[in-house]
């Protein structure tokens, strides 16, 4: 198990639960994660991570991993304004993508390992980025 | 600066028991090539199969395309920093294989799509449908882990690419082109009246399938940073197998960048063209501001009157091309940006993942989301059950007749955003 | 053989008669009438106008139903291959029923094509399905714009590549379609440059999407004799939300009389908005949509007195679909009430 | 919704939290907010504090109304 830092990792991820301490785990989709990020960001966390992916496939997997910080403290309010943005627009986008679309479930523990990789890099990149 | 690209024109592929070019037919010696990259024990097999323009064949999972080649004067054979030792590229004569490319597939995750069709309806949405293909199908030995088997696919595509390359190394070429550009203040001399020009070029940087290096380093690690022009179109960048087929940048595309390609041949003319900067997309929004505000920087300390700022994937790229895009323009930097849309199936839903006001100037490389039907091959290469990937997700994909609706992120380099392929979206 | 169409007028164009018989209940007639007669004649070997379609502009609008139940009765007696309307110029009920007909014949799997001035507000309520040819503000451009329409329909029949809406002179549906291009995408980033550091003109292919302002109201002239309404997108509804309005992207808003409360707490509201967590606003419903501070400065005598009903919905705010429905519904009965001012809370 | 009411001629103050989103749907005046759940309050305070700051809040909306504007004003 990975040391807890000073961050959370919002997921629906079952690999990703089992192999970090610092979880706040979705039993949901991938747009249930988001609304719980929603949720957590309006009562002032911060978001560490960008909230979709990369490609217009990722928006397919069933699972997503988000790093956030509870209320921690110097948030401006303009990047309170710019997280809250942030993750209401990418829900938009979400609901835009997936509306006439399922989750690739068939390729799930594929997803699942790469949602789990890309949430690596992200830690890591968040772990330069503090130190 | 000065590269010297000589193209051997490439008129067939055939594979047989030696390696050479004669008369524009390149010959491959299947055996030596395959036990070449059976070398790298992670790989257990490899299959070699030739797909030629107008032949009824479909190649899928397509992981990467690269260009064969040969330098045969200056530093830096092959791809320096990932297959062979550190050099500084960009100077001296290199011998290309044009027109024909190697063809890497592979199933790294079962989601990755990534089609080229080599005839009819198909072929028009794919710029490798016009080329030569060497497709090498690579079979990794069993309990690879996917960082571990993404770098064999990746390096076995490099090494297939430069021992075909040496093919061509005592061929006398067909046409000869000359990149050559002197420094900053030797240019602005020469050109004094005419507007610095910068290329911005973002990289999804993310992690596994989300990667790009430049000279082995893997961008996720780096500031931004800029490169002469040559040093790109002589193998400094990379591709890192992204997942998204139709918008990611193959190796192929870095080394025959067209927006690098396009700007050059207006250096000296109607622009001054500064060089590269190769411009990381985080994932975290910290490292998306730091990117923004040093990318702009960059452009201001180069003294540049314009910027074209290329962007690829979709997503949460968005936000950093936008990001960069109103930035630049706050500074008074003339901006036009390339990307591709995600405006729905229908093509009535907003284009892109973010918004501002600032991107008055942006060139549509497609709508990823548009539909296009692909009729049944008559051959497969790669693995034919990625077929139902690309039809997955949906209804109704699959036609009666074998026929496949397929939206155009499944096609490789449809709707690349350096916009090497002429797609283009209009409002009905 | 040559398509069918079914061309729909109204008691003008249809030689009825002007405003007095804008009460007509629809006919039809196995004959080319008005502009149909025009139109036929541009149809040429390929089509034929099978009969027209009339109605009153009134009786269209005021029976909707009904008349729409005729007109959807005579398109599948007739099963013609396109339906046309109009050219309804700047007609706003003409307009309305002409989209009327259109929607009505394209959802029965009809091709449509009809004609508008850009201004006229039947254009919303029609492009999703219709090619409307943009005509100008008065049927003295019908001779334009007929012509465009039966080109349009000409190629719709035939299978042609409709071009765009400035080629063929229609209103742009805002579809968005991929095609190819003269040139690939980097040389036209790069002339896209050059014609910026030229000051020429350029388009272009990706606008921004425009976000429509609408004039400031003026402000209160005497706050201390205003009526104030509240209205929340925050889905604050009565204990078990009697209206059953959706927890998200609601269909309908919900009114609610709040003269004889002093609060939203005291009046046992609730949220049922999906959006947040729905804790804090459950304890304490004043905080989403602060009626307790309204009254008090209702007794304080800061304003004149809160408007009767709380309105209320759930949506994220956006500037899109139902939001505008229900904002132009609101806004109706507010204005009809008299209400000076509103303050609307969004979650 | 805002602008539509607005449409009508009757001055409307949009109280949101994410007021660049307000922007963009077309307010015209505009009074920034605490948080999503709890626009208009805040339990994190004392009973006293949090009504304190909803009347001032709700002051402030009363008075923009009456205020003329030439431009989206945020209060």
């Amino acid at each position: 198990m990975e040391n807890t830092f000073d961050y959370d990792i919002v997921t629906n991820n079952p690999s990703v639960k089992d192999k970090y301490e610092n979880i706040i785990f979705v039993d949901g989709g991938f747009k249930d994660v988001l609304f719980k990020v929603r949720d957590l960001v309006h009562n002032g966390a911060e978001l560490i991570n960008h909230p979709l992916g990369a490609s217009i496939r990722m928006f397919f997997s069933p699972y997503r991993s988000i790093i956030i910080r509870e209320k921690s403290e110097g948030n401006s309010e303009i990047n309170k304004e710019y997280y809250i943005n942030t993750i209401e627009n990418s829900i938009e986008n979400y609901n835009k993508q997936m509306e006439n679309r399922n989750p690739d479930v068939v390729n799930s523990e594929d997803y699942s390992l790469i949602d789990e990789n890309l949430l690596e890099s992200a830690i890591g990149e968040f772990k330069r980025m503090q130190n | 600066m000065r590269l010297e690209q000589r193209r051997i024109h490439i008129k067939d592929i055939q594979l047989g028991n030696e390696t050479s070019v004669k008369s524009g037919v390149l010959t491959v010696n299947k055996e030596e090539l395959i036990s070449k990259l059976k070398e790298d024990k992670k790989i257990k097999d490899v299959k070699l199969d030739v797909a030629r323009p107008g032949e009824k064949t479909r190649i899928i999972p397509v992981k990467d395309v690269i260009e064969p080649r040969v330098k045969i004067e200056g530093d830096g054979n092959g791809f320096p920093g990932v297959s062979t030792k550190m050099a500084q590229l960009g100077d001296g004569k290199v011998n290309i294989l044009y027109g024909a490319a190697i063809v890497t597939v592979g199933d790294i995750v079962g989601f990755q799509e990534g089609v080229v069709d080599m005839w009819g309806e198909g072929a028009k949405w794919t710029p490798f449908s016009s080329t030569y293909n060497l497709v090498v199908d690579i079979i990794p030995v069993e309990g690879l882990k996917p960082h571990d088997h993404e770098a064999a696919v990746r390096l076995a595509g490099l090494r297939a690419a430069e021992y075909v390359g040496e093919a061509g190394r005592d061929v006398e070429p067909d046409e000869v082109k000359v990149y050559e550009m002197g420094s900053h203040v030797e240019e602005a001399k020469k050109y004094p009246n005419l507007p610095k020009v910068a290329y911005v070029e973002m990289l999804i940087s993310q992690g596994l399938l989300h990667d790009g290096y430049i000279y082995g380093v893997n961008s996720q690690l780096i500031l931004p940073t800029l490169l002469h022009p040559n040093e790109e179109l002589d193998g400094a960048v990379i591709s890192g197998n992204c997942v998204a087929a139709c918008d990611k940048i193959t190796t192929y595309q870095h080394q025959n960048n067209s927006s690098i390609l396009d700007l050059y041949e207006q250096h000296g003319k109607t622009i001054n063209f500064l060089g590269v900067i190769l411009t990381p997309e985080l994932t975290t929004l910290e490292g998306k501001f730091r990117t923004c505000d040093y990318t702009t920087k960059l452009c201001m300390n180069l003294g540049a009157d314009g910027v074209i700022v290329s962007e690829e994937g979709y997503g949460n790229p968005d936000s950093d091309l936008l990001m960069i895009c109103k930035k630049l323009e706050d500074n008074g930097i003339k901006t036009v940006l390339i990307t591709d849309e995600c405006s729905g199936r229908d093509g009535m839903s907003q284009p892109l993942a973010d918004t501002t006001k600032e991107a008055v100037a942006v060139v549509s490389t497609g709508n990823v989301s548009h539909v296009v039907k692909l009729p049944p091959a008559d051959k497969v290469i790669g693995n034919d059950k990625a077929i139902a990937t690309l039809a997955g997700g949906w209804e109704g994909a699959l036609e009666e007749d074998g026929s496949l609706q397929c939206e155009l992120n499944a096609v490789i380099g449809a709707t690349s955003e350096i916009g090497y392929h002429n797609l283009t979206v209009k409002l009905y | 053989m040559k398509f069918k169409v079914l061309y729909y007028v109204n008691q003008f164009f249809g030689q009825v008669g002007g405003e007095d018989k804008a009460g007509m209940a629809p006919e039809y007639k196995k004959e080319k009438i008005g502009p149909a007669l025009g139109f036929n004649g541009l149809l040429g070997d390929e089509g034929e106008v099978v009969g027209t379609l009339i109605c009153g502009d009134n009786y269209f609008n005021e029976n909707n139903e009904e008349a729409l139940e005729y007109i959807k009765n005579v398109i599948k007696e007739e099963n013609p291959d396109v339906v046309v309307a109009g050219p309804a110029f700047n007609a706003g009920r003409y307009g309305m029923a002409c989209a009327g007909v259109v929607n009505a014949a394209a959802e029965m799997g009809k091709k449509v094509v009809t004609g508008m001035y850009i201004e006229n507000p039947a254009v919303d309520h029609a492009k999703g399905n219709a090619i409307i040819v943009e005509t100008k503000d008065s049927a003295a451009d019908m001779r334009n714009a007929l012509p465009k329409m039966a080109a349009i329909v000409k190629k719709l029949m035939s299978g042609e590549e409709v071009g765009t809406p400035a080629e063929e002179g229609y209103i742009a549906q805002g579809k968005r379609l991929t095609v190819f291009a003269k040139d690939r995408g980097s040389k036209r980033a790069v002339d896209m440059l050059l014609a910026r550091f030229n000051n020429e003109e350029f388009e272009t292919e990706l606008p921004m999407p425009v976000f429509d302002k609408v004039d400031i109201a003026p402000a209160i002239k005497d706050l201390s004799k205003a009526t104030i309404a509240l209205v929340t997108s925050g889905g604050i509804v009565p204990e078990g939300n009697p209206d059953r309005i959706q927890s998200a992207s609601a269909q309908k808003w919900g009114k609610y009389d709040v003269s004889g409360v002093d609060s939203l707490q005291e009046g046992g509201y609730e949220t049922i908005h999906g959006g947040y967590d729905p804790v804090y606003a459950n304890e304490l419903p004043d905080r989403v949509a602060p009626l307790d501070f309204m009254k008090q400065a209702e007794k304080e005598g800061k304003i004149g007195k809160v408007f009767k009903y709380f309105y209320t919905t759930t949506g994220t705010g956006t500037a899109v679909g139902k939001s505008i429905e229900f904002g132009t519904e609101i806004g109706k009965e507010l204005k009809e009430a008299g209400v000076d001012g509103v303050i609307l809370t969004s979650t | 919704m805002v602008k539509e009411i607005e449409r009508y001629g009757i001055p409307i103050v949009h109280m949101s939290t994410i007021t660049t989103i307000s922007e963009s749907v077309g307010a015209n005046r505009i009074v920034p907010t605490i948080a999503i759940p709890y626009p208009v309050g805040n339990p994190n305070l004392d009973k006293q504090e949090e009504e304190d700051l909803r009347k001032d809040m709700v002051n402030r909306a009363l008075d923009c109304l009456a205020t003329e504007i030439t431009e989206t004003t945020q209060f």
